[in-house]
């Protein structure tokens, strides 16, 4: 596989980081800040683009930063599991800017220079982290990305903030400093480099099964953005941040890195021959598996509506872990298909809350009968959203979780696929009835007198936008398919 | 008898030196008064001079002073004639060093007694901690 | 120089300097002190520091002590050890 | 606390104690500390610096650059005694006190009141302050015998014991023992704040400015050596009369030093009534 | 010119103190830049002198023209010259970043503060420079006496007393030095570092050289303040005045650090200190205790100030166990982390001063706001907490790297474990302020509290150096590579795994 140097992907990094002081400077005055904030944006997905085509012939773009020591430095390396991510979260960028302009805006909330900046780093990080080649690099942007959402989730700055803030930081930082860092210091000084490699670092090395399970742990636990059960609670309790800050980063951004992270770990540290080898790719599977079903059935209980979308949240990125963890092509495919899927219509469904929020300023699903006469756009992507999630035609969602039960059959793991099915259903338990209260109810029970109207323009547009992309997503799944069958490709050398 | 006696003496200062200078480490740890600590600061410092001398120190040996200095450039020195002069230099430094420690020291003293009325340490921490 | 003497002075300096330091009164400690430094004057001029010996008599016996006289005369002679 | 002191000194005197064990006996002319570095001082001092005294051509030549940090260790501890005690403020007394020198009465002085300007009377500071004939003249005599001994001391520390240090430290003490035996307002007078503090900064500029010249010279740092072109001597020679330089540096600093730390100290830094 | 660089880089500070001091009695206005003009030229020369290491390694320079042992001999090699830099531009910089604080805390006794402050940095430039054991102890007592002088002048109320308990301290720890020095002239009879690490390997059976290095150890430990010797650090830097406070905090610990990895490696040689005596597993033990103490401590602490000054004993526990480990990752990630450590805690004390000059007071009550209040101030404060943290791309992430790699490699995981812990302590510790910062209402002087508050900011000559010092943050941990390649990599002798 050849590949080129290219200070490209150092600039789609770089494009949003050097914004923030223009966003300061420019702070009186919102449209120029904002204009700032679109013009940062589109140039990341375009810079983003212009790799695609080199990627998809499967060449791969290396840069290297800085380095620091052998094995260790700030390089940047563009293959297709990145590039996919990449893709993802650089266009989510632009819909959710012009979503946030409106929601902020329609809520008057205060220090939006700050919550645009912060933006801003956000998606520095997150595109760093799905170009890096190495360890190191992917740590240093999980962590700035850490850092960088504090100030988004506890932007309120009152005291339930500022709980949610300590739990956010307790898990997640704690997690990637007390787990992480050292097992990433026992690699190094086990294999003496950092850099993925599609066999995997750990391949070669000496090391004893019952302390490569301690690694894999470490890591899996470590990574706690990936909400892996018991390490999942830091996210319904981020979901006092403003609505855009939930849909960009706890659907797109902040979780997927985790996610991410988790998959770069079982793919290019440890190698799928290796985790086949001492079967650790079934333990994943069971963890992952526990956290889909609890997940699901807590979403269940929940009134609040950002709630029970971040634990279905949280169960969902647990089928893209299982299918990683499955070490079955197909379910690979599935897994990583599911990173866009997933955050296409779950992005639709947090849009669709933050609407509803600010046009009637109501959180709780029981709140919400006949909201559907109200708001019949709003819910209507709702609608389509939820059936992408739930995985059923005509959304996106079908194509992974196809691949997922493929892969479920192909690893020869009967009980997986039931366990995928049995969520499905459960999805459908959560999601299903708050689009049939919104529509079906009888006319006296409704909750809502007639002057209240659908949420301004620049709210809606963006969510039925993403909820159209997710339903085109079914009929023209590519790039996104042709990535994550390379990326296949290239791991598992078939 | 005898022998004791010049194992005593072989080693006697060295031993001096040691007690001296616990005396003062003593003094400096234990004492509850400020200028008492400075003393003890002072022994301790004096006890460690004692030492570099006793080192320096040579039977048979003079003073180091060349004898009939000028005009006597033929005639030659035997080291094991004089006592060796570099423990005394560097113990000239010394003892400035700790007269000027001293100085420093007692102006702290007498800047923490115009505060608190008192040398005595727990009494000064007592009046703190009221506060 | 005979060893004996040089015995008694060391004895002595440590007389002094334990008593340097336990002496209730402050303005004591302080002459102590200096007697402390005259006899250590005494006994490096028996070993034949000169230099030191002389350093000793002026810096140690004789400015420390007014040193030590003018700190206690500022603050109090009172002293509970 | 007690308790903890004993146990510490006598751990710490135990461990001194063993080892002592493997020290060379108390005087042996041959130990290791008396047979490798030092010999060359005793044996070479005259040739190589022309100072009979050992001590005086180690201290200020073969290690003068120790002794150049020693004074500016005091310097420093002068300039900390000032920067901590004094005090600036002036607080100008309800009454001041005169002494009428020749009777020794005291009269007070109301604010804002005058005196007839005379010589006849001094100003003090307190009341208790003692006039004892005696003590002031018997002093008045000493004083310029230790001042003119301690120059000798300075002068002839080549070859005897002495050197700027002792000799500095009695000057330094005739003028402390002026401002014992009458009172801090006199020595003060005699030899103000000022100038205390200038010749203290100048006497180790003196030290350090001689090597630095060395320097300029093209020599090494304090190699007295290179001062011979403008001594119009021989290197040797040079050496000998650089020590000489350096030591009276030296003795300026270290009795300026003394006596403002003696100031400060006994008068809590506002220079009045002393001790 | 430039052979003379070891010299001009003390003697220049040297002399132009004297030249300050009566500068003071003529105009007070003179004191600073003259100050800023020695200062220069000594860091101009550290760094020049650090570049003629880096090409003709290690540089001799013969004082009084004597030759070692008989002289006084200066020896400059990599682990020096870096830490030269380190000092001279630290201080330099804190220099040019406090001078509105020093106008504003003694309006009247600039002169004495700058001639203080010139000497104690001369102090600290000597002691790392000589290569004569006992030329170190003179040097240590200038630094020492200034650095007294310099702590009291704060805190009417403490900050005698407990500048008075550090002089009791201090003067234990130098004697203690002094001692050892003593112990080793009488095997050895001989001052000079190099050439006592030559007579040595005969005597390393015996007892007095045992002795010696313990005493010369534990004096040394007492000066940088390891954890049981501890006790006279955090009041005496808590209640000094800001400016001095931030010029000794950065400097004094880690160049203690630096005379011990010298000891170490240098005068009783690595395969005594390692192999003869066994006794780096205790003290890589000790050092751990030292890490968790001083992590609990700090936490327990009701002011910004005494905060920091816990977590520098916490910082001198990495930097002692990263010596000790006895490996090469180990002994590099203690060298590096005495620059890191240098940078963050610069930084940390300079955005103390810059708080004191603008609230007057340090206490987390007084903090309440203040990133509405002094944004940059704030901003840069981050950095630096995040280094001491242990974020990436800042230093402190990169020292905390090696000194865990090197506790693996040695198998010492209670001491990874203790790293890992005091991370993770900084974090609640500096979030905890930050929290204080961001969330509570700023309240004015009439005790109205609003969160927009007015924006008062510390002056641009306060936060110019303020942000080098953090960029400096940034770019030491970008250039960690280059830095261990180049410099570090020397420090360490062949035969150190």
């Amino acid at each position: 596989m050849e590949t080129i140097t290219s200070i490209r992907p150092l600039l789609a990094v770089l494009v949003s980081l050097l914004i923030t002081p223009l966003l300061v400077v420019s702070g009186r005055k919102p449209n120029v800040r904002e204009a700032w904030t679109f013009v940062a944006a589109v140039a990341k997905f375009l810079i983003v683009l212009s790799m695609l085509p080199a990627v998809l012939h499967g060449t791969e773009i290396v840069y290297t930063v800085v380095q620091f020591m052998p094995g260790a430095a700030i390089k940047f390396r563009v293959d297709a599991l990145g590039m996919l991510f990449a893709l993802v979260s650089s266009s989510l960028w632009i819909i959710t800017s012009a979503y946030s302009i409106g929601y902020m805006r329609g809520l008057k909330e205060h220090g939006q220079t700050r919550y645009f900046c912060y933006f801003a780093i956000c998606l520095s990080a997150t595109i760093g982290a799905a170009f890096s080649a190495n360890l190191l690099t992917l740590y240093l942007f999980y962590e700035i990305l850490s850092l960088a959402t504090y100030p988004l989730v506890t932007h309120h700055q009152d005291m339930e903030a500022r709980s949610s803030g300590r739990k956010y930081l307790l898990y997640v930082v704690g997690a990637s400093i007390g787990l992480v860092l050292p097992a990433m210091l026992i690699c190094y000084d086990l294999a003496g480099t950092l850099e993925f490699s599609r066999h995997g670092i750990l391949a070669g090395t000496a090391a004893s099964r019952p302390m490569l399970f301690a690694l894999l742990l470490m890591f899996v636990f470590g990574f706690a953005k990936a909400a892996i059960m018991p390490m999942h609670s830091w996210l319904p309790a981020a979901m006092v941040a403003p609505t855009p800050v939930s849909a960009l980063l706890h659907a797109v951004a902040v979780v997927k890195v985790g996610v991410f992270s988790i998959v770069r770990i079982l793919t290019g540290v440890f190698g799928i021959q290796l985790l086949s080898f001492f079967h650790f790719g079934t333990a994943v599977c069971y963890v992952a598996a526990f956290t889909i079903l609890v997940g699901s059935f807590i979403a269940l209980s929940q009134d609040g509506l950002k709630r029970r979308l971040a634990f279905s949240t949280i169960s969902q990125l647990s089928y893209i872990v299982l299918g990683v963890a499955l070490l079955s092509p197909k379910g690979m495919i599935g897994g990583m298909l599911h990173i866009a899927m997933h955050a296409f219509g779950k992005i639709t469904l947090f849009f669709c809350a933050g609407a509803i929020f600010v046009a009637t300023g109501r959180k709780n699903i029981s709140e919400m009968v006949g909201i559907g006469r109200r708001m019949p756009v709003t819910m209507a992507a709702f609608f389509i959203a939820s059936l992408s999630i739930i995985g059923v035609p005509p959304c996106g969602g079908f194509i992974s979780k196809w691949y997922l039960a493929l892969g479920a059959l192909q690893a020869h793991q009967i009980g997986f696929l039931i366990v995928l099915l049995f969520s499905s259903f459960l999805n459908a338990c959560y999601f299903i009835p708050i689009t049939y209260t919104a529509f079906f109810c009888r006319p006296e029970e409704a909750m809502f007198e007639n002057k209240v109207q659908e949420a301004p323009l620049f709210c809606v547009v963006p969510l039925v936008i993403t909820a159209i992309i997710s339903v085109i997503l079914l009929f023209y799944p590519q790039p996104f398919f042709r990535l994550a069958s390379m990326m296949v490709e290239n791991i598992t050398g078939m | 008898m005898g022998d004791l006696v010049q194992v005593v003496i072989a080693k006697y200062n060295y031993w001096i030196y040691i007690t001296l200078m616990m005396i003062g480490l003593y003094a400096m740890i234990a004492k509850n008064n400020l200028i008492k600590k400075i003393v003890g600061m002072n022994i301790f410092q004096t006890a460690i001079i004692l030492f570099y001398i006793s080192i320096g120190m040579k039977k048979g040996g003079t003073l180091p002073i060349v004898e009939h200095g000028h005009g006597a450039h033929h005639h030659a020195v035997h080291a094991a004639d004089y006592i060796n002069p570099l423990p005394h230099v560097l113990m000239l430094t010394a003892i400035v060093v700790s007269v000027a420690t001293l100085g420093v020291a007692l102006a702290l003293g007498v800047k923490v007694y115009n505060r608190y009325n008192t040398l005595e340490e727990d009494e000064i921490l007592a009046q703190i901690r009221k506060k | 120089m005979p060893w004996q003497l040089d015995l008694a002075i060391l004895t002595l300096v440590v007389i002094v300097g334990i008593g340097a330091i336990t002496v209730k009164d402050l303005l004591g400690a302080a002459i102590m002190f200096g007697a402390y430094s005259f006899m250590m004057c005494l006994l490096w001029s028996i070993m034949g520091a000169v230099d030191v010996a002389f350093t000793e008599a002026s810096v140690g016996a004789g400015v420390s002590t007014v040193f030590f006289v003018a700190a206690v005369f500022r603050t109090t002679r009172r002293t509970k050890d | 606390m007690k308790i903890t002191g004993l146990i510490i000194a006598v751990l710490a005197g135990a461990l001194l104690m063993y080892a002592t064990v493997d020290f060379p006996p108390f005087g042996d002319p041959y130990s290791p500390a008396s047979m490798h570095v030092s010999p060359r001082y005793i044996e070479k001092t005259m040739e190589e610096t022309d100072v009979p005294n050992m001590v005086t051509s180690v201290l200020a030549d073969y290690r003068g650059y120790d002794t150049m940090y020693e004074t500016t260790v005091i310097f420093s501890a002068g300039v900390a005694c000032f920067f901590l005690l004094r005090i600036f403020r002036r607080k100008e007394p309800g009454e001041r006190l005169y002494r009428h020198v020749l009777t020794g009465v005291t009269i007070h002085v109301k604010k804002g009141a005058k005196l007839p300007p005379s010589d006849d009377f001094e100003r003090i500071d307190t009341a208790w302050i003692p006039h004892d004939l005696i003590i002031e003249t018997g002093c008045r005599l000493l004083i310029p015998f230790i001042q003119l001994f301690a120059l000798y001391v300075i002068a002839h520390g080549h070859h005897s014991p002495g050197g700027g240090f002792q000799g500095g430290v009695m000057l330094g003490a005739s003028v402390i023992l002026l401002a014992i035996s009458q009172d801090l307002r006199t020595a003060v007078r005699r030899f103000s704040e000022k100038v205390d503090a200038l010749l203290c900064a100048m006497g180790v500029f003196i030290y350090a400015g001689t090597g630095a010249l060395c320097l300029l010279l093209g020599a090494n740092f304090l190699d007295y050596s290179a001062l011979a072109p403008l001594l119009h001597t021989d290197p040797v020679m040079a050496r000998s009369h650089g020590i000489f330089i350096v030591e009276i540096g030296v003795g300026i600093a270290v009795m300026a030093t003394m006596i403002w730390i003696y100031c400060n100290v006994s008068s809590k830094g506002e220079y009045e009534e002393g001790l | 010119m430039s052979q003379d660089y070891p010299a001009l880089l003390v003697i220049v500070p040297l002399l132009s103190a004297f030249i300050i001091s009566a500068a003071g009695w003529v105009n007070k206005r003179l004191c600073f830049p003259l100050s800023v003009a020695a200062l220069s030229v000594s860091a101009y020369s550290c760094i020049g002198l650090l570049l003629r290491v880096l090409n003709e390694g290690v540089v001799h320079y013969r004082l009084g023209g004597w030759p070692p042992p008989w002289g006084i001999a200066y020896y400059v090699d990599y682990l020096n010259g870096l830490v030269l830099c380190v000092v001279s531009v630290a201080a330099l910089i804190n220099l040019i970043a406090t001078k509105k604080s020093i106008e504003q805390e003694f309006p009247e006794k600039t002169g004495p503060f700058y001639t203080l402050y010139v000497l104690f940095v001369t102090g600290m430039l000597g002691i790392t420079v000589t290569g004569d054991a006992f030329n170190l102890y003179v040097l240590l007592e200038i630094g020492s006496i200034t650095g007294y002088a310099l702590l009291a002048m704060g805190d009417e109320d403490r900050a005698p007393l407990a500048s008075l308990n550090y002089l009791y301290m201090g003067t234990i720890g130098a004697c203690f030095y002094l001692l050892g020095v003593g112990y080793l002239y009488i095997v050895t009879g001989s001052l000079n570092m190099v050439d006592i690490a030559h007579i040595l390997p005969g005597l390393y059976q015996s007892k007095a050289v045992t002795a010696a290095f313990i005493i010369c150890m534990v004096g040394v430990w007492i000066k940088m303040a390891f954890f049981p010797l501890h006790a006279w650090l955090p009041n005496a830097y808590t209640f000094a005045p800001s400016a001095a406070s931030s010029l000794i905090a950065p400097l004094m610990t880690k160049v203690m650090i630096y005379v011990m990895i010298r000891l170490i490696l240098t005068v009783f040689t690595p395969a005594f200190a390692f192999t003869t005596l066994a006794v780096s597993h205790y003290i890589v033990w000790l050092a751990c205790i030292a890490i968790v103490m001083g992590a609990i401590l700090a936490l327990a602490q009701h002011d910004l100030k005494k905060m920091l000054t816990y977590i520098i004993v916490a910082e001198v526990g990495y930097m002692v166990g990263g010596a000790w480990l006895g490996n090469r990752a180990g002994m590099t990630g203690a060298v590096l982390h005495i620059v890191n450590d240098a940078l963050m805690t610069l930084c940390a004390f300079l955005v103390v001063c810059n708080i004191v000059y603008k609230v007057r007071g340090y206490a987390f009550a007084d903090l309440k706001g203040l990133f509405a209040k002094m944004p940059f101030t704030m901003g840069a404060f981050v950095i630096g907490a995040l280094s001491i943290i242990g974020v990436p791309p800042t230093c402190g992430f990169f020292s905390k790297w090696y000194l865990i790699l090197g506790a693996i490699q040695a198998h010492h995981y209670d001491f990874m474990v203790a790293l890992l812990f005091s991370s993770l302590i900084n974090v609640v510790l500096f979030f905890r302020v930050f929290e204080i910062g961001f969330y509570e209402p700023f309240s004015d002087h009439e005790g109205h509290e609003h969160h927009s508050a007015v924006m008062a900011e510390a002056p641009l000559s306060m936060l110019i150096p303020l942000y080098i010092v953090t960029a400096g943050l940034i770019l030491a941990g970008l250039y960690t590579g280059d830095i261990v390649n180049h410099i570090i990599r020397f420090v360490i002798p062949e035969g150190f795994i």
